[in-house]
């Protein structure tokens, strides 16, 4: 068992040492045509991830029928000594890692598939498959991570990958820029991260995950709290929550495939990912849930509304993604991991079902600004069917797979403050009393229901926008449906999107379900009203002056910039101007008064002999004296 | 590995030291034309490796705590200076790294063309070469400073002849500014001297300072240390390194920056804590705290540096200030990570520098402004080459740089009993605000240098990697990953023997 | 016989000495002070040597040596001044300014006249001397 | 009058006619030949030396000049390397010899102990190494070379004397024997102007300076009642004065001064550089190094040997001078272009160093006497190579010296790194690490600190000097060096100090014991 | 030691040696003040016969002739030739004093007070009833031989060094090899 996973996660990352070499070494023996590196790397991607994902499955299988008791199957390589707590190389499976593995492979394996076709005609797509392989292996080191080193290990490298991957087209200074900032902001939250694991790993004695997890009643409050809020620094970082998100939509700069396995399905869902696998802790932690909760409430609130005034599709799928994973961390704020896990998969699914389309869509209409696009339904049907159940999913219509996973988590939010209006008992496991103080839960739920009505009116918005009114395409007919290679995988991940809801048995709760269908269908009719009225205009002028505020995301990356940025870039001025004057000057300036000094007593050498001897008896008439009064 | 007796093979430690001083005597004699040199100089560095191995591999690692291949002469009764040799856990990594590092040198030098009065230029680096060694192999205090010091011509004379514009006054300021801590540096070791009587630092570190009263403890820690800091360099006393690098060639860069500042902290591991425990309890919090202003203070001037060398070399600043934070901590995974950091810093920074020798030498410039960026267009191995470097020296984990970092950030999160717990919290905090902005400033630079438009530069015909470059580069490449993915291959060395004396306490 | 004479005598005389040493610009006078500083030393040996009694009279064997000394070095002395006047003109102390610090900016003061010695031309030279440009 | 005790068997009457005067069988004083014998040898050469020079024939310049002028040079050296031979004798022969002794307060004038020894083969060493460096110097010809050679002998015969005398006349005799024939030598080359002003700057200060010892000697005489050394501390005890503190104490500094002015101690040392510079490179080699020792050894067996008991007196003054003297000598040689000039004040800054043991306390001398072994080789190698190369001349001269003649400046350079204190001149590093320690034991912290910045100036105008040795010289400059024939002398002496440096680099040890012992001799 | 006489009541020796010592120190005034510089030879030739007086008054008689012979005989002759050699003018000239008098007067002043204060502090007691006979030739003569026969050989091989450095280099005949 343990051999399998352990291949599951190195195939990618010998792939992507294959990928990396490989068609260098081809290239230098045989200076063929890039087309051919081309294929020649492609089967150093797309076979490495197909393999991995049939042992991932496989593995989750045997987890879940419980062969193993449905615990966790874990095993150890080495123990690396570092003179206080070792650190424990293995991995560990369990049902959470089986299914999220699963979803980390089927997805990559569509973006690899994809990418072939995408990055048909780009002379570097073997390093760029080579990342996402690496990326890949990096992700499943993650989720099968039995010790939190080794978790932070693939944790950081993801980061890399994101960051080699977003300057993947680094020509243009913008990307690099991009994705100097994505690293640097990820990277701020695994600083916090790595404390978070130093303050858990010191309380519990161990850095094995499930040690920490069997150890917490022995810790203290306090250390539970810091290290649970710690480790929240690093979920916001890589999830693209709250403070640390505004990386993600500057990420949109890298190929799409990369939006689509990077930002939207995998690494941004390994936050949630964590706070599910430690989940006890935080259950023992109210503060730092009552945090997420607050982080979770403005995060859904605002992407959402960012979303709604974007005029590029990708920068709406991505301030639509911050919104629905702020949605999913909601649900754990209101102690639901289950439905949390659950909105992570369909999320999964749909959000990279999207940016797929929107791949494509860009691919053919040659801009990513909807007011290029338009009318594109009859062009590309295909395309237009798979967005239009990626869409309905992320508005949570039935029968798609978000109307499910989006009605657990609104449940649990509405269980949270206790008392939720006619919401049925329902299956919400809260065994534990909500602790969750009152108010927050209500905030939290009003947020929820207004984030649920504004997905709906910016999803609508993106889909008319795109695919009817007049086509304002600048480039004539050139609208026409993409290459086999990359439909395939979209269909691929269309199933899922739609089918996936039905996968778990537990019923919707009806009463939720209806408000948030309801409340869906209101934002949506809202926009189709205002784009009646002028199809051309962009309907987002419904929100009148909030327009301009939700385009700029509330300037929040502008306060950064301003708050962070320039101030560093000052201070490192103002650090090489001390350390040339300052630092350097006191060492020149011992050198210069040495100078001055000898410069000083040479002028008493000025060769008249009389000078001499009047100093050499003055000289010595005050040692006699000093050794006299002294001595 | 059969545990071979430790005391039959004294020829080994000893014809360390002997190859490559023989190798530079007689080249004052040789009359060589530039390609027999050029073998003759791959042939003696090569002959230092070989004993090296061969002390690594008979190395007993079961005992990695106690000294072996030891050499034990009597020099100078007068001054009891013995010629005192061993090398332990500590010292054999170090004593590795160098000699690996002068070999690559030397193969770079070989296929280096532009090199003029190259007899000068090997016998110095073999001079060099045996200074380096020999600090890090001698048990002897006084056998150390002398060592210590044999470094110091060998470094002028290559810095000030085949450097850059300005070379003469940074070799003058790099060397009086490097001998007046050494001084200090003897200072200290004397005044131990007078109070213990021997100077033997094995039979000191075993005594643990008992013979020593606090106070001339805290005296003694506090010139040695400062001896030592001057060589990390530690952040106030840091002013020479970047100069020096800005001068220095290639090969010169290479071996100050991945040898020269192990001396420093080599000091700390070797004399400065086992022998005044007291003295490093007293002090850490200051070591600690201009360890922590050393790293965000190089970070910071990396961020607003125009040339490519002076920035590695700040850059050498901050890592170096990890290392010292390790140390602070006076804890056994504090002390590791250090030792870690240490050969971790010299194969990234090593590696960092010969691909900055490079761009040097086909842009004519390391100006970063100058270059305009667009590398990995027109150069693209040697652009991927100095992503990685970059990469690997932002401290990313699964490569050589994080495993220093991370275990000095652990170790300042726990420091000794003893020491202030929330001071070194603030330590560890810093430090971590530290790891960002070397992220910050590495990114910053690969994207002027790397990325964007092809500058206005264009490089000089040499073109892209080349063999002998590349046969210099690759076995660091392999080590920054083998230590990366599996730390504990250096951690196991050295674990043992920083348990023995922090722990004996 | 109070010694405390002699001594105070001797001292006086040997101040007065420094004095001469000190003020005089013409070289012969400073040897003249000097004289008179080797003096003083005398008396006051002179007058140890009767008040200790000492029965290996070193005080006055030391005085004879230091009369001798004194001649000895008088005549080298005048020697050399009169080297001096061969090649400079002048006997004044303050004047012999040649071997002075150079100035901060110039180089050592003219060429090293040791090296560019004139080549010994055949037979004595009556006292003109080359004269060191003095720069 | 009873007769001295019987004599020693191996000394004999002296053949002196004694002044018998009829009512005291008075003996001369008894002389032991073998203690004696170097500085006799030295005397008897010097004689010969004079004697040769007259009765060769003075025939025309050029056909056998130089013929006599090497006869001559090989004598003086014949009779310097007897000297040697004899004191190595005493050495082997082991144990004191002293003679010229006073019976009943038994005290011996002339004592050959280890101090003697070890000074003296120094010396001997030394002058070897002037007779050389001299031969170079007298091949242009306008200097009397009998006279030369005489002069230099007789200041190597004070220069051995000195470290023998044990009473105070004795010290300032071979105290002036030792600079009379200097100032001799410095005025030697009549027709150069500078050399005429420095040989007055040297006679007036050397003068005033020995008035002034003179003068503290009768004050000593006066306090303690004595004028052998090893009475004295007894002479002072029950001096017959009774507060006689203020009086020793002025006459303990004033001795000091002639002994300063000879090593150029601060209050001293302003005459260095001019007099250097205007006398000839072998005198100023002779000045640097010969008559640099006999001053320490003057003032070692003054301060160490005689008046423990005063030390808290001379102690903190001597470190106090020796902080001054190290400072100011690197300070002022930092900007200097003169080579020689630059190695007066190098050596002005070395005796610092070599004064600075002293400071702290009589135990110091042992180091002091090994610093000043080590300084005297590499001091002299300098000299030895400024000789050869540009007979002194401006730094510019030596820029690019490597290209054009490489032994000479490899030789330089090592000399300069180990003046230094820097590794690859060990000698240089094991002679500070004695000083050092020496402070650090001592627990003079505060000099110790001094000496280390000092050596850091002081390795800035060493480097820059050795530096220019290796840069391409950017004209070419004119080879102004004499032809090489008269050079090879030179060439011979510069081998010899090599040869001393890099043995005492590699095997210090012999001269840590020879110094070590000194301090208890 | 007796209790020594007190000062006010000088013996006859003590009044000659004051007026000797008087006559000294003014001679040596006026040496090293008179503006003519043969004055300042003859001045010396008086102070020196001064000092033999008191020598004579001390009991060193042979010392006090050797005083007279040499000094004034040889030392004072050999600065009037070097005066003569030199073409020092023979008038009144006006800068016999260099720049540096000033700093002389003060730096005498001092000597001169330092030495008086420790030399007065230490003898003030000390007190000798002088007694002919002890400075006679003989006596001198004796203690040389006989203890101080070393300095004696040594002061021998100064002169000569002295006399052949003198004779070299004030005669410019003599030429090198």
């Amino acid at each position: 068992m343990m051999v399998m996973v352990a291949c599951a996660v190195l195939l990618p990352f010998l792939g992507a040492v294959g990928g990396l070499l490989g068609p260098r070494a081809v290239r230098f023996a045989a200076r063929r045509a890039a087309w051919r590196a081309v294929r020649f790397a492609a089967w150093f991607a797309v076979v490495p991830t197909a393999v991995a994902a049939i042992l991932a499955g496989v593995a989750a299988v045997r987890v879940l029928r419980g062969g193993t008791g449905g615990t966790a199957v874990a095993g150890t390589l080495t123990v690396v000594e570092t003179g206080s707590l070792p650190v424990a190389v293995g991995l560990e499976v369990t049902r959470l890692s089986a299914l999220t593995g699963v979803l980390v492979t089927v997805v990559a394996l569509a973006v690899q598939v994809y990418s072939v076709g995408y990055m048909r005609d780009d002379r570097r797509y073997p390093s760029y498959s080579a990342f996402i392989s690496l990326f890949t292996s990096a992700m499943l080191l993650v989720v099968y991570a039995a010790d939190l080193i080794v978790l932070y290990v693939g944790w950081e490298i993801m980061g890399l990958c994101s960051y080699l991957l977003i300057g993947h087209w680094w020509e243009d200074r913008a990307n690099s820029r991009a994705a100097v900032k994505a690293f640097l902001v990820t990277r701020l939250g695994d600083v916090g991260f790595l404390f978070g694991i130093f303050v858990l790993a010191v309380g519990a004695g161990s850095f094995r995950i499930d040690d920490v997890v069997t150890k917490y009643p022995a810790m203290s409050t306090t250390v539970l709290t810091v290290g649970t809020l710690l480790l929240l620094v690093g979920v916001a970082g890589k999830s693209a929550q709250a403070p640390l998100h505004t990386w993600l939509p500057d990420a949109m700069a890298g190929p799409t495939p990369i939006s689509a396995l990077i930002h939207a399905a995998t690494m941004v869902a390994a936050g949630i990912f964590i706070v599910a696998r430690l989940f006890p802790l935080f259950l023992a932690a109210p503060t730092t849930l009552a945090v997420l909760a607050i982080m979770a409430a403005l995060g859904m609130l605002g992407a959402a509304l960012a979303a709604l005034a974007q005029d590029d599709l990708k920068r709406v799928l991505a301030y639509s993604t911050i919104s629905q994973l702020a949605f999913m961390a909601g649900a754990l704020a209101a102690r639901d991991d289950d439905a949390a896990i659950f909105h992570l998969f369909t999320h999964g699914a749909f959000k990279a079902l999207l940016f797929l389309c929107a791949g494509l869509i860009i691919h053919r209409a040659a801009t990513n600004l909807m007011s290029g696009m338009g009318g594109l339904r009859r062009a590309m049907p295909i395309t237009f069917a798979t967005t239009t159940i990626g869409f309905a999913a992320l508005m949570g219509l039935p029968p798609a797979s978000g109307f499910f996973s989006k009605d657990a988590a609104l449940a649990a939010m509405g269980a949270a403050p206790g008392a939720a209006p006619g919401t049925a008992p329902g299956a919400v496991p809260s065994a534990v009393p909500s602790a969750v103080p009152g108010a927050v839960g209500w905030i939290l739920y009003g947020t929820a229901l207004a984030t649920v009505a504004v997905t709906g009116a910016y999803a609508t918005r993106a889909w008319l926008r795109t695919f009817f009114g007049e086509p304002r395409a600048q480039t004539g007919d050139h609208a026409r449906e993409g290459p086999a290679s990359m439909l395939w995988p979209v269909i691929l991940l269309a199933v899922p999107a739609l089918l996936l809801g039905f996968a778990v048995p537990a019923a919707p709760h009806w009463g939720t379900a209806a408000l948030s269908v309801a409340l869906a269908l209101l934002g949506a009719g809202a926009v189709y009203a205002t784009w009646r009225g002028a199809p051309d205009a962009d309907p987002a002028r419904l929100l009148g002056p909030l327009r301009r505020a939700c385009e700029q995301a509330f300037y929040v990356d502008t306060a950064y910039n301003a708050l962070f940025v320039r101030p560093v870039r000052w201070l490192a001025h103002a650090v090489v101007r001390a350390d040339d004057t300052v630092v350097d000057g006191a060492v020149r300036g011992s050198g210069r008064t040495a100078r001055g000094l000898s410069g000083v007593l040479r002028l008493a050498q000025n060769g008249n002999a009389q000078i001499y001897v009047s100093g050499l008896v003055a000289g010595l008439l005050i040692i006699v004296v000093g050794a006299v009064v002294l001595g | 590995m059969t545990p071979v007796p430790a005391l039959a093979v004294p020829v080994l430690i000893v014809s360390v030291l002997i190859v490559p001083a023989l190798g530079a005597a007689l080249l004052l004699g040789l009359r060589l034309q530039v390609r027999a040199l050029k073998m003759y100089g791959l042939a003696v560095s090569g002959l230092t490796l070989v004993p090296v191995v061969a002390m690594a591999v008979t190395f007993d690692y079961r005992r990695a705590a106690q000294i072996q291949h030891e050499v034990d002469l009597p020099w100078i009764p007068g001054l009891d200076l013995r010629f005192h040799l061993g090398v332990d856990g500590i010292s054999l990594p170090l004593v590795a790294l160098t000699a690996l590092l002068t070999f690559l040198c030397f193969v770079y030098l070989s296929g280096d063309r532009r090199t003029e009065r190259l007899r000068a230029m090997m016998s110095a680096l073999l001079l060099l070469e045996v200074g380096m060694l020999g600090t890090f192999l001698a048990l002897d205090l006084l056998l150390f400073f002398v060592f210590f010091e044999v470094v110091l011509i060998p470094m002028y004379f290559v810095i000030a002849i085949w450097g850059g514009p300005g070379r003469r006054a940074a070799a003058l300021k790099f060397i009086l500014y490097t001998l007046l801590g050494s001084v200090v540096l003897l200072l200290g070791l004397l005044l131990i001297w007078s109070q213990t009587g021997t100077l033997d630092i094995v039979a000191l570190a075993h005594s643990q300072g008992a013979a020593l009263p606090r106070a001339v403890q805290i005296v003694a820690f506090v010139t040695i240390g400062l001896g030592l800091a001057v060589k990390t360099p530690m952040w106030p006393l840091h002013t020479w390194l970047p100069d020096a690098h800005t001068e220095a060639p290639t090969v010169g860069s290479v071996l100050l920056a991945g040898v020269l500042l192990k001396m420093g902290t080599y000091g700390f591991a070797r004399i400065a804590i086992p022998v005044l425990p007291d003295g490093a309890h007293a002090v850490a919090p200051w070591l600690g705290a201009f360890a922590v202003v050393g790293i965000v203070y190089g970070a910071l001037a990396c961020l607003a540096q125009r040339d490519l060398k002076r920035m590695i070399a700040y850059s050498s600043v901050g890592h170096m200030g990890f290392v010292l934070l390790g140390f602070a901590t006076l804890t056994p995974v504090g002390v590791n990570a250090a030792l870690f950091g240490n050969i971790a810093h010299g194969l990234i920074t090593g590696l960092l520098f010969f691909l900055a020798g490079a761009v040097k030498d086909r842009y004519g410039t390391a100006d970063m402004a100058e270059l305009g960026g667009g590398m990995l267009g027109r150069l693209p191995y040697l652009g991927s080459l100095l992503t990685f470097a970059c990469i690997a020296s932002l401290g990313l984990p699964g490569l050589a740089g994080f495993w220093g970092e991370m275990l000095a950030l652990f170790g300042a999160f726990e420091p000794a009993e003893g020491l202030s717990r929330p001071l070194f919290l603030v330590f560890m905090a810093v430090g971590g605000l530290g790891t960002v902005l070397t992220a910050a400033y590495f990114l910053v630079m690969l994207s002027r240098v790397t990325h964007g438009p092809p500058g206005p530069l264009t490089p000089s015909a040499v073109g892209d990697v080349r063999t002998f470059e590349l046969s210099a580069w690759v076995p660091l490449v392999l080590l920054i990953l083998v230590f990366g993915l599996w730390p504990k291959a250096l951690l196991a060395i050295t674990d043992p023997a920083v348990q023995t004396f922090l722990e004996a306490r | 016989m109070h010694i405390v004479y002699p001594v105070v005598v001797s001292a006086l005389l040997f101040s007065i000495g420094v004095y001469g040493v000190l003020a005089r610009r013409n070289t012969i006078l400073v040897l003249m002070s000097v004289e008179l500083m080797l003096n003083a030393v005398n008396l006051n040996l002179i007058a140890f040597d009767v008040w200790l009694g000492d029965r290996l009279h070193g005080g006055q064997v030391l005085t004879l040596f230091v009369i001798v000394i004194a001649a000895a070095e008088l005549g080298l002395g005048l020697a050399i001044v009169l080297a001096v006047f061969r090649n400079r003109r002048t006997v004044d102390l303050d004047s012999l300014r040649d071997l002075a610090e150079p100035g901060p900016d110039c180089d050592a003061a003219g060429p090293d006249r040791g090296v560019a010695g004139p080549a010994p031309a055949p037979g004595p030279r009556r006292g003109t001397g080359q004269e060191g440009a003095a720069t | 009058m009873t007769t001295t005790s019987a004599t020693h068997a191996a000394s004999h009457v002296a053949s002196h006619a004694a002044t018998a005067s009829p009512h005291a069988a008075t003996a001369v004083q008894a002389i032991d030949y073998a203690a004696i014998a170097p500085p006799l040898a030295l005397a008897l050469t010097a004689c010969a030396v004079l004697l040769l020079d007259a009765f060769l024939p003075h025939s025309s310049r050029s056909s056998h000049g130089p013929s006599v002028r090497g006869a001559l040079g090989f004598t003086a050296l014949a009779g310097v390397i007897a000297a040697g031979a004899l004191l190595v004798a005493q050495a082997v022969h082991g144990g004191t010899l002293s003679t010229f002794c006073v019976p009943e307060p038994a005290a011996c004038s002339y004592v050959v102990d280890h101090i003697t020894l070890v000074f003296g083969g120094l010396t001997l060493v030394a002058g070897v190494v002037v007779i050389l460096m001299s031969m170079g110097q007298l091949s242009d010809g306008d200097i009397p070379v009998g006279e030369w050679y005489f002069l230099l002998l007789c200041a190597l015969i004070g220069a051995i004397t000195l470290p023998a005398s044990r009473d105070l006349v004795m010290l300032v005799v071979a105290l002036e024997l030792v600079s009379l024939p200097v100032f001799a030598l410095t005025a030697l080359r009549r027709y150069d102007g500078r050399a005429s002003e420095a040989a007055v700057k040297l006679f007036l200060v050397s003068v005033v300076s020995t008035a002034i010892t003179l003068f503290g000697i009768s004050l000593l005489y006066g306090a303690s009642g004595t004028l052998h050394l090893s009475h004295i501390a007894g002479g002072l005890a029950k001096s017959p004065i009774p507060e006689a503190h203020g009086v020793v104490t002025a006459a303990v500094m004033l001795v000091i001064a002639g002994f300063a002015f000879k090593v150029a101690a601060v209050p001293f040392h302003s005459w260095a550089a001019d007099v250097y510079q205007g006398a000839s490179v072998p005198v100023a080699a002779l000045l640097s190094v010969i008559s640099k020792a006999a001053g320490f050894a003057g003032l070692i067996l003054v301060l160490a040997v005689t008046r423990p008991l005063y030390s808290e007196v001379w102690v903190p003054v001597v470190a106090v001078l020796a902080a001054l003297t190290m400072t100011i000598g690197n300070l002022l040689a930092m900007r200097q272009r003169h080579a020689v000039r630059l190695l007066a004040w190098s050596s002005v800054a070395q005796s610092g160093y070599i004064l600075a043991p002293l400071g702290v306390g009589p135990e110091g001398a042992g180091a002091a006497v090994v610093y000043l072994v080590f300084y005297a080789a590499m001091n002299l190698g300098a000299f030895a190579v400024a000789m050869l190369v540009a007979r002194g001349g401006s730094l510019a001269d030596y820029r690019g010296l490597v290209f054009r003649r490489p032994a000479a400046a490899l030789a330089l350079a090592f000399f300069l790194v180990c003046l230094a204190g820097l590794p690859p001149g060990l000698a240089g590093l094991f002679a500070k690490v004695a000083v050092f320690r020496e402070l650090v034991d001592g627990g003079v912290g505060w000099l110790a600190v001094v000496m280390a910045v000092n050596t850091v100036i002081g390795l800035y105008y060493y480097v820059t000097w050795a530096a220019a040795l290796f840069t391409p010289a950017p004209a070419p400059v004119e080879a102004r060096e004499a032809p090489a024939v008269r050079l090879a002398p030179v060439a011979v002496g510069v081998a010899v100090s090599v040869v001393i440096t890099v043995v005492f680099s590699v095997a210090p040890q012999v001269v840590f014991d020879a110094g070590l012992l000194s301090a208890l001799g | 030691m007796s209790e020594a006489p007190s000062y006010l009541s000088p013996t006859g020796h003590e009044i000659v040696f004051l007026l000797l010592g008087v006559v000294v120190v003014g001679t040596g005034l006026l040496v090293v003040t008179t503006r003519q510089v043969v004055h300042a030879a003859l001045w010396l030739v008086v102070c020196l016969g001064a000092l033999a007086g008191c020598y004579l008054v001390l009991t060193a008689e042979f010392v006090a002739w050797v005083q007279v012979l040499i000094y004034v005989g040889a030392v004072v002759v050999l600065l009037l030739f070097g005066i003569m050699l030199t073409r020092a003018p023979i008038g009144r000239s006006p800068d016999l004093d260099s720049r540096n008098r000033p700093v002389a007067a003060v730096v005498a002043l001092a000597t001169a007070a330092v030495l008086v204060t420790v030399v007065v502090d230490g003898f003030r007691h000390a007190y000798v009833d002088l007694s002919p006979g002890k400075g006679t030739a003989e006596e001198v003569g004796v203690a040389v031989f006989r203890y101080w026969v070393l300095p004696f050989e040594a002061l021998s091989v100064l002169l000569l060094a002295a006399l052949v450095g003198a004779i070299v280099i004030s005669r410019t005949d003599i030429r090198g090899r």
